[in-house]
């Protein structure tokens, strides 16, 4: 535990001492165009959050060729559509990297999508780009996590909920997949470590898209009316959430009763949501639209005028691309190559502006930097700003209050080199093989 | 929670600067320093502020507070002028001057700094605008502003309100405002005679309290609480039973609905109709279409969508039956293959044309909220309007199908194609419209359901199976049997989810239909003669 | 055809069966030859990647021959056999991820991932006994085998007929899913089981195990397809016809037709099963989506796109439409639902024999080749 | 549970060979006994207390108005429709009621309906060999294999039927005549001890009828017969006994003559050129 604080602590610092300012000199021969693969569903299920995602690469590298190109070098985007069908992605990510021979693969957004990806990328040694918030508990050599670790977004909402609302009974409703029950767990233990009581905190666990939330909502409503301050976590994934708060509503939940406080809902989500009633809930991002920096509001004109619509949304995963892009971007200027190996280690310490006003740099676990922003939702389908870190916070792969992870670490640098270094047994567990390289 | 508290002091601060309120004159240097003051405070400070605005005695007050209170309150980041936000959607907003109350038309969210609110400052002033109306004349306005009271009562407001209820004449509000005070009584003093008025009180407020005091030391007061509780319990139970109940009647209800349309479709034609999820979700697109074209009264909108959403829908049937189906007469199964071909176009068909998201479709007031029987029970609105709905169509299909030409021309047509035609009856003319009605009554089904789901493409996927169930287990081609079947599924389903949790729930309620079909193969009421048969 | 044989050779005289056969040999050998001799990045050099790929498509097919023979054969139109297919997967998956050993991320030598992060402390019982290869095979087999054996027994037994079996194989497929979806059930919930590394001691990454699994793959299809052929060809085959056309008719002539139903029914799972074992560690993950009804329409419509009740069809409806899959999400992805979804309406309406039917040539020939000699026989019989 | 039975009896597999002869004991003389059958549907009486026997190897004609019963009857005896009360014997060891339609029909009850069914997608050649008396449990049907003498038997068949030159043509295609004839042959490949014809002459030409005629008459002894039938004409031509339904129950008796002059007959088909 302590060991690794420590450890942390110190990369963390090298890492921001790192920062870039000058970009490595153009390659001098041109090689054809740099090949983006863009792996999001367009179809399916996940149409609806993925979309968005693809588009935003598609700007993202309109804009950076009329900037003229990387490297001297056009950038040609690859579009795939893996239908929200899992096997699909893997297929579509060797497609990627062994037909079409793509640099670098921007996508997923589904951790089973990731999943089923992982193994492929780390297989054909390509890049890949996560912009999701996620589970943590991974930490592959191939994949830059640019969404937030658990530590980045749960942890700080409850911290904010315990101390500032002053909540003392909480609520973890979920979807049944492993985001939620990590998630969860990890919440649990956190929680009972600042001494909640097993009888104060409820666990509840749905069906995707489910739809008939009446019982469940009763419950949580009479949970609530038991004198002591009460709060609902929800991991609650995309489709089941308008009935959900549909029914908060209908059953006079207000905000200022039993605050929700969510991980999965943002921007797009509200954009389908009658929110006049919802308003006063929350949700803990590292990013949001209404967020006052011009940073953003330039990025908003530019996805506005690059969709056309005037009342386009942007969130998280968006910011999230918009930082691993960068990222990248700076990565192969300094190494002056797209080589995955070579970019892989130039890209950490990287340190690039996010949307928020500050900045993100890639931790040599491969997450990022992040601040924490908790949001709540205003009657226009936008979150205003009521409580933010501090300082950003680096993402921690493996979460310590599960006791699986609690004393592994993740180094991609040399000596190290390991994904999952466990500081108790000073060993390299699991992928023996890449620790071996 | 010191903020509270000292919200507290101010609140009977204000209610005695009461009389004063209103007549004041409008002093805007003191204005725009307390909006000032209260742009640069704290969280913690806030509140205060708000309090001394309230007490200012400037008749913008109110308006200033709840455009705070609602997050419309803004600050010209060049000018320092404050502004009230009319309208907050897009990039640019349309403000007009806090003090003077001029149209300032559209100012760019980037030049204004919106004043932060959050929820306990929200609820700090409700408060004051509460206790404010404390005063006012309307009843209703009083009542609901001592339900607000209650729990949030303290020491000096204690005695305000006591003198309160000497004054008060209504007996409502007499009774909250007196069970308020025995709340804070029970909590803060411990009142024996108190706990007495809060026995029987459903309120969960009053619940909290008498939890409480089942903690203290006192053992008569312990005991009076937990009697008190005790009594509650017996009452809640009951509640919680009829509310387990209303929820299974609403969902079966929504199951019924869902699968009504196919109970035509594939009941009565034996089309096995895979796209009915679609054009219930046509249904609903044209819901959300209807409230797009009239903005600002989402009411008339949904009114009018139920003879459009049908429409809708019907056409759209008609254009299925003509296109394919008509080509595959007496071959079900083909029927199912085509269909899902055709339900797979127009999903990606929305998706395309008009957006992979959701939709928004906004719930008139009347029929959001819920209609409180007591304060443990509450009906919520919209399901209770559904659930009639999905009578009244039952209802008309029933007449439809017993009463009319169509429904007696539909009969003979399905029970001898050959008889009915040699009679003069026009059998492809009696498919069309039969066809029609099914999808009509599907598209019904989506203007009611886009009040308690999302409004996108997979609306349709996520009621197709759920309907089947609901047809073949009720017995195909037999309105009873769906209605029976969907009301029962559904609270069969409501009466399983407690112990056995959402998912197991649904997978017991599937397990059951493929035994029952095993016992009864054609379902629960079976149709005579010549049954839709695969 | 030829009556007098014995049903295990019968297939083998058959025109259409040894042109099959023929084909299926050939393109492996062309495959596995071009993947391994070609130099990469030569036009003809076939990558691991398409290998694989193909790979996926033959499992297709053989699902799709299982589906053709309940479907086609029996007339038995099931919307559940996707349920058969992911659970000879989840067996598959499980003896794969019983492989990874301790070189999971935990290095729990016996727990998979998922559990030690979900804090399992125990392997639950049904996990055990799949760290052995010929245990896991065998419940490749058993365990589709079985639940169709229990669903049919209870199925056939009531004379479930038509779409009210059509619905309840659509229930039965969708309650799996959801049950399989549960995190408790101890299967990985919605991420399923990934992150295979080796099979019976090859490490799944390297070509050479693709290839392997590939020409097993095209194995498995051949004796699938003779099986299903020397059932179809068989009199027993000719009794399920009987069955699908005049179930009374048949029960007056003294066969148990519940009985025939069960059998085939079976057999026709357990192939299904053994195409998602094969499938599994080609594509590299078995995750409860495999349950969905709507994959399972989808097989149906491969069947129906090649050609009910003639086998061969459906491996043509298999290939066609998952190839067509490949290129359109590639290519134009917003188009894809458009076309597949006109493709269904099409063929059901304007190709009811399916593509098959668009070769008689092939069909027509096989019969009366196998008959000539026959009926000849019968003649001076 | 049924498959794993099967697989248990691989010793029996080839025991289709011996012949079914059927067990059942007429040393009593009937083969069929109905007593006081009765059966209705939502209240309509179809069978009302319907005594009927017949005897072993009799030739009976059974003739009635529409809705007399006649089909429903059948369906009771083959096993099809169950009865509300009464009792079905076939023999005096079979008790019908207990039975399926498959353990009836291997007894060596067999059917002809009165539409006629016959395997359309299956060749004539195979409809028969589908209808000859074998060992019929699925295994044995799956490894089964045409024997000389069996091949033999279904030419023979084919040639009663004049079907000879059709034997490889699929039967969907025959005319209603010849698949009336099919069918008969059908039963006759079943060997059964009981034929149930269900009015076997419908759409067939004069020559047609009379062989059809000869047929069954010349099967009566071996077999016994039930021929229902509209066609008076016919039936003169082939009835010895024949039986009267009405209402669901017996109304008359007797030879042709004697019948065709009972007055209750003749009121019951007034108009109907008995």
């Amino acid at each position: 535990m302590k060991i690794k604080k420590q450890i942390t602590a110190g990369l963390s610092a090298l890492a921001l001492s790192l920062t870039v300012s000058v970009s490595a000199p153009v390659a001098a021969a041109d090689e054809g165009p740099i090949k983006v693969g863009i792996l999001h569903s367009l179809s399916g299920t996940m149409a609806i959050s993925e979309s968005t995602l693809k588009d935003t690469m598609l700007m993202l590298i309109k804009e950076q060729n009329e900037n003229g190109g990387l490297l001297g070098r056009k950038l040609e985007p690859v579009v795939v559509d893996p239908a929200s069908n899992w096997p699909l992605f893997a297929e579509k990510a060797r497609e990627l990297l062994a037909k079409d021979k793509v640099d670098v693969i921007f996508g997923n957004w589904t951790s089973v999508s990731r999943k089923s990806v992982l193994p492929v990328v780390e297989e054909l040694n390509g890049l890949l780009f996560y912009p999701v918030q996620y589970e943590g508990e991974e930490s592959s050599e191939n994949v830059f996590y640019t969404g937030a670790a658990p530590n980045q977004q749960a942890i700080p909402a409850v911290n904010y909920l315990m101390n500032q609302v002053g909540v003392k009974r909480w609520v973890l409703a979920g979807t049944d997949y492993v985001y939620p029950r990590t998630t969860n767990k990890i919440l649990e233990a956190y929680l009972k470590d600042h001494g909640v009581a097993d009888d104060d905190i409820m666990v509840n666990y749905t069906p995707f898209g489910h739809s008939n939330w009446q019982s469940i909502v009763s419950d949580i409503k009479t949970f609530g009316s038991q004198g002591k301050k009460t709060a609902v976590v929800s991991t609650i994934n995309g489709d089941a959430n308008v009935p959900f708060y549909r029914e908060l509503a209908n059953q006079g939940i207000k905000a200022e009763d039993i605050p929700v406080v969510a991980f999965s809902v943002g921007e797009q989500e509200l954009s389908g949501i009658d929110t006049g009633p919802l308003v006063g809930h929350l949700a803990a991002w590292n990013y949001f639209m209404s967020v006052d920096t011009d940073a953003n509001y330039d990025f908003i004109d530019k996805w506005v005028a690059y969709t056309g619509k005037e009342d386009a949304v942007t969130n998280d995963p968006m910011e999230a691309h918009y930082i691993g892009f960068n990222m990248w971007k700076e990565a192969v200027k300094k190494a002056g190559t797209t080589d995955v190996d070579a970019v892989k280690d130039a890209i950490i310490g990287v340190s690039v502006p996010n949307l928020t006003g500050g900045y993100a740099t890639m931790m040599p676990n491969h997450h990022i930097t992040k601040p924490v922003l908790i949001g709540e939702i205003q009657d226009n389908g936008q979150f205003s700003v009521v409580w933010q870190t501090p300082s950003t916070v680096a993402g921690d792969a493996w979460s310590d209050y599960l006791p699986g992870s609690k004393d592994l670490i993740s180094d991609w640098r040399k000596p190290l080199h390991c994904g999952n270094y466990n500081v108790v047994t000073k060993s390299c567990g699991g992928k023996s093989e890449v620790a071996a390289e | 929670m010191s903020i509270i508290r000292s919200l507290k002091q101010l609140l009977i601060v204000c209610l005695l600067s009461l009389p004063v309120l209103g007549h004041a004159q409008a002093n805007d240097e003191q204005a725009q320093s307390l909006l000032t003051q209260l742009a640069d405070a704290s969280y913690a400070q806030k509140g205060k502020i708000a309090g001394e605005i309230a007490r200012s005695g400037d008749e913008r007050a109110r308006g200033w507070l709840e455009a705070f209170s609602a997050g419309k309150l803004a600050k010209v980041e060049d000018s320092g002028k404050f502004v009230i936000v009319l309208s907050n959607r897009g990039r640019n907003w349309t403000v007009q001057d806090a003090l003077t109350g001029d149209d300032l038309g559209e100012i760019s969210r980037r030049d204004l700094d919106t004043i932060r609110v959050n929820n306990s400052l929200r609820s700090e002033i409700d408060g004051i605008l509460s206790v404010i109306d404390l005063t006012v004349n309307d009843a209703d306005k009083r009542l609901e502003a001592a339900r607000g009271l209650r729990g949030n009562v303290d020491e000096a407001m204690a005695k305000k309100l006591t003198e309160l209820m000497a004054s008060e004449e209504d007996a409502d509000v007499k009774a909250t405002l007196d069970e308020a005070l025995a709340i804070y009584k029970v909590e803060e003093q411990g009142d024996i005679g108190a706990v007495k008025t809060l026995s029987g009180s459903l309120n969960s407020e009053a619940r909290a309290a008498l939890n409480s005091a089942t903690y203290s030391d006192d053992p008569a007061l312990k005991q009076a609480a937990q009697d008190a509780l005790a009594s509650i319990e017996t009452k809640l139970k009951w509640n919680r039973a009829a509310e387990t109940l209303y929820f299974g009647l609403s969902l079966g209800s929504v199951l019924v609905l869902a699968a009504i349309g196919l109970a035509i479709t594939f009941g009565v034609m034996g089309v096995i109709n895979m796209a009915h999820g679609e054009l219930i979700m046509l249904g609903a697109y044209t819901t959300w279409g209807m409230q797009q074209m009239l903005p600002g009264q989402p009411g008339l909108a949904l009114i009018l969508s139920i003879p459009a959403g049908f429409l809708v829908s019907a056409l759209a049937g008609v254009a299925i039956e003509r296109s394919v189906i008509q080509f595959l007469k007496g071959r079900p199964l083909e029927t199912l293959l085509a269909t899902f071909g055709i339900s797979l176009v127009l999903q990606q068909l929305v998706r395309t044309v008009i957006s992979p998201l959701n939709r928004t479709v906004v719930t008139p007031d009347w029929m959001s909220g819920s209609i409180m029987v007591n304060e443990a029970l509450s009906l919520t609105l919209n399901r209770l309007y559904i659930i009639g709905f999905a009578l009244v169509v039952f209802v008309g299909l029933m007449l439809i199908m017993r009463k009319t030409r169509l429904g007696l021309e539909v009969r003979a047509v399905t029970q001898n194609r050959a008889m009915a035609r040699s009679m003069g009856i026009k059998a492809t003319k009696v498919d069309i419209m039969t066809f029609a009605l099914g999808s009509g009554v599907a598209g019904l089904a989506g203007v009611a359901l886009s009040q308690i789901t999302n409004v996108g493409p997979n609306l349709g996927q996520n009621y197709i199976i759920d309907s089947f169930m609901v047809v073949v287990f009720g017995g195909v081609g037999n309105l009873w049997g769906t209605l029976v079947a969907g009301l029962s599924l559904g609270t069969i389903n409501q009466l399983l989810e407690p112990w056995a949790g959402a998912v197991l729930a649904k997978i017991l309620v599937l397990v059951f239909i493929i035994l029952f079909i095993q016992k009864r193969p054609r379902g629960l009421f079976p149709q005579k003669g010549r049954a839709a048969e695969g | 055809m030829s009556y007098s044989q014995s049903w295990l050779t019968r297939p083998f005289t058959e025109r259409s069966t040894q042109i099959f056969l023929g084909v299926l040999f050939l393109a492996v050998m062309v495959v596995s030859v071009l993947h391994l001799v070609m130099p990469e990045g030569s036009a003809l050099y076939v990558s691991s990647y398409t290998v694989t790929l193909l790979g996926k498509y033959l499992c297709y097919a053989l699902l799709a021959v299982a589906v053709d023979l309940v479907w086609g054969y029996l007339g038995i139109l099931s919307l559940g056999h996707g349920a058969f297919f992911a659970l000879g997967g989840y067996a598959m998956g499980m003896y794969l991820m019983r492989q990874i050993g301790d070189r999971g991320v935990y290095g729990d030598p016996t727990l998979p991932d998922f559990m030690v992060f979900l804090n399992w402390d125990s392997l639950p019982w049904y996990w055990h006994g799949f760290d052995m290869a010929w245990f896991a095979f065998i419940m490749v087999l058993l365990a589709p085998g079985l639940l169709a054996l229990v669903f049919g027994f209870l199925a056939f037994r009531s004379r479930v007929t038509g779409v009210y079996l059509s619905i309840i194989t659509q229930a039965l497929t969708f309650a799996l899913m959801l049950a399989f979806f549960r995190n408790e059930m101890g299967f990985g919930g919605n991420n399923g089981l990934t992150d295979f590394k080796d099979i019976l001691g090859f490490d799944l990454r390297t070509d050479a195990a693709r290839l392997g699994l590939f020409i097993a793959t095209g194995i498995a299809l051949a004796v699938g397809y003779v099986i299903c052929r020397a059932i179809v060809t068989s009199k027993l085959g000719r009794v399920s016809v009987a069955c699908r056309d005049a179930e009374a008719r048949t029960r007056f002539l003294g066969y148990r037709v519940e009985r025939v139903q069960l059998f085939v029914f079976v057999v026709s799972a357990m192939l299904a099963g053994v195409a998602g074992a094969l499938y599994v560690p080609q594509v590299g993950i078995i995750n409860p989506s495999e349950f969905s009804p709507l994959f399972s329409i989808e097989i149906v419509v491969w069947v129906a796109l090649g050609g009910r009740a003639t086998l061969y069809g459906a491996v043509i409806g298999a290939i066609i439409v998952n190839y067509a899959k490949t290129v359109f999400t590639g290519i134009m992805p917003d188009a894809w639902l458009f076309a597949l979804g006109a493709l269904f309406v099409l063929v059901t309406v304007f190709l009811p024999k399916g593509i098959a039917g668009l070769l008689p040539g092939l069909k027509k020939k096989t019969d009366d080749e196998s008959e000539a000699p026959t009926s000849g026989k019968e003649a001076t019989a | 549970m049924s498959i794993m039975s099967e697989l248990t009896h691989r010793d029996r597999v080839f025991d289709f060979l011996t012949p079914t002869a059927s067990p059942v004991d007429v040393r009593h003389g009937p083969i069929l006994y109905l007593e006081d059958v009765t059966v209705s549907f939502d209240g309509f009486r179809a069978i009302n207390n319907l005594n009927l026997t017949i005897d072993d190897g009799e030739l009976r004609c059974i003739i009635g108005p529409n809705g007399a019963g006649k089909t429903t009857m059948m369906d009771i005896i083959t096993g099809k429709t169950r009865p509300d009360v009464g009792s079905v014997w076939f023999g005096s060891r079979h008790n019908l009621l207990t039975m399926n339609e498959p353990d009836i029909a291997s007894l060596g009850i067999g059917r002809k309906f009165q539409k006629p069914t016959v395997f359309e997608a299956l060749t004539v050649f195979e409809n028969l060999e589908l209808a000859m008396a074998t060992d019929k449990r699925v295994l044995p049907t799956l490894t089964a294999r045409l024997t000389g003498e069996a091949k033999a038997r279904i030419d023979e068949v084919l040639t009663t039927i004049g079907l000879t030159d059709l034997r490889h043509r699929e039967a969907g295609i025959l005319s209603h005549g010849q698949k009336q004839w099919l069918e008969i042959g059908m039963l006759l490949m079943q060997k059964p001890r009981l034929l149930l014809v269900d009015e076997p002459v419908a759409g067939m030409t004069e020559q047609e009828m009379e062989r059809t005629a000869e047929l069954l008459t010349s099967l009566a002894g071996k077999q016994s017969v039930v021929v229902v039938e509209h066609d008076m004409g016919f039936v003169r031509s082939i009835a010895r006994t024949v039986t009267v339904l009405h209402q669901g129950s017996v109304l008359a008796e007797g030879s042709m003559d004697d019948v065709s002059n009972d007055p209750k007959v003749i009121e019951v088909y007034l108009g109907e050129g008995a």
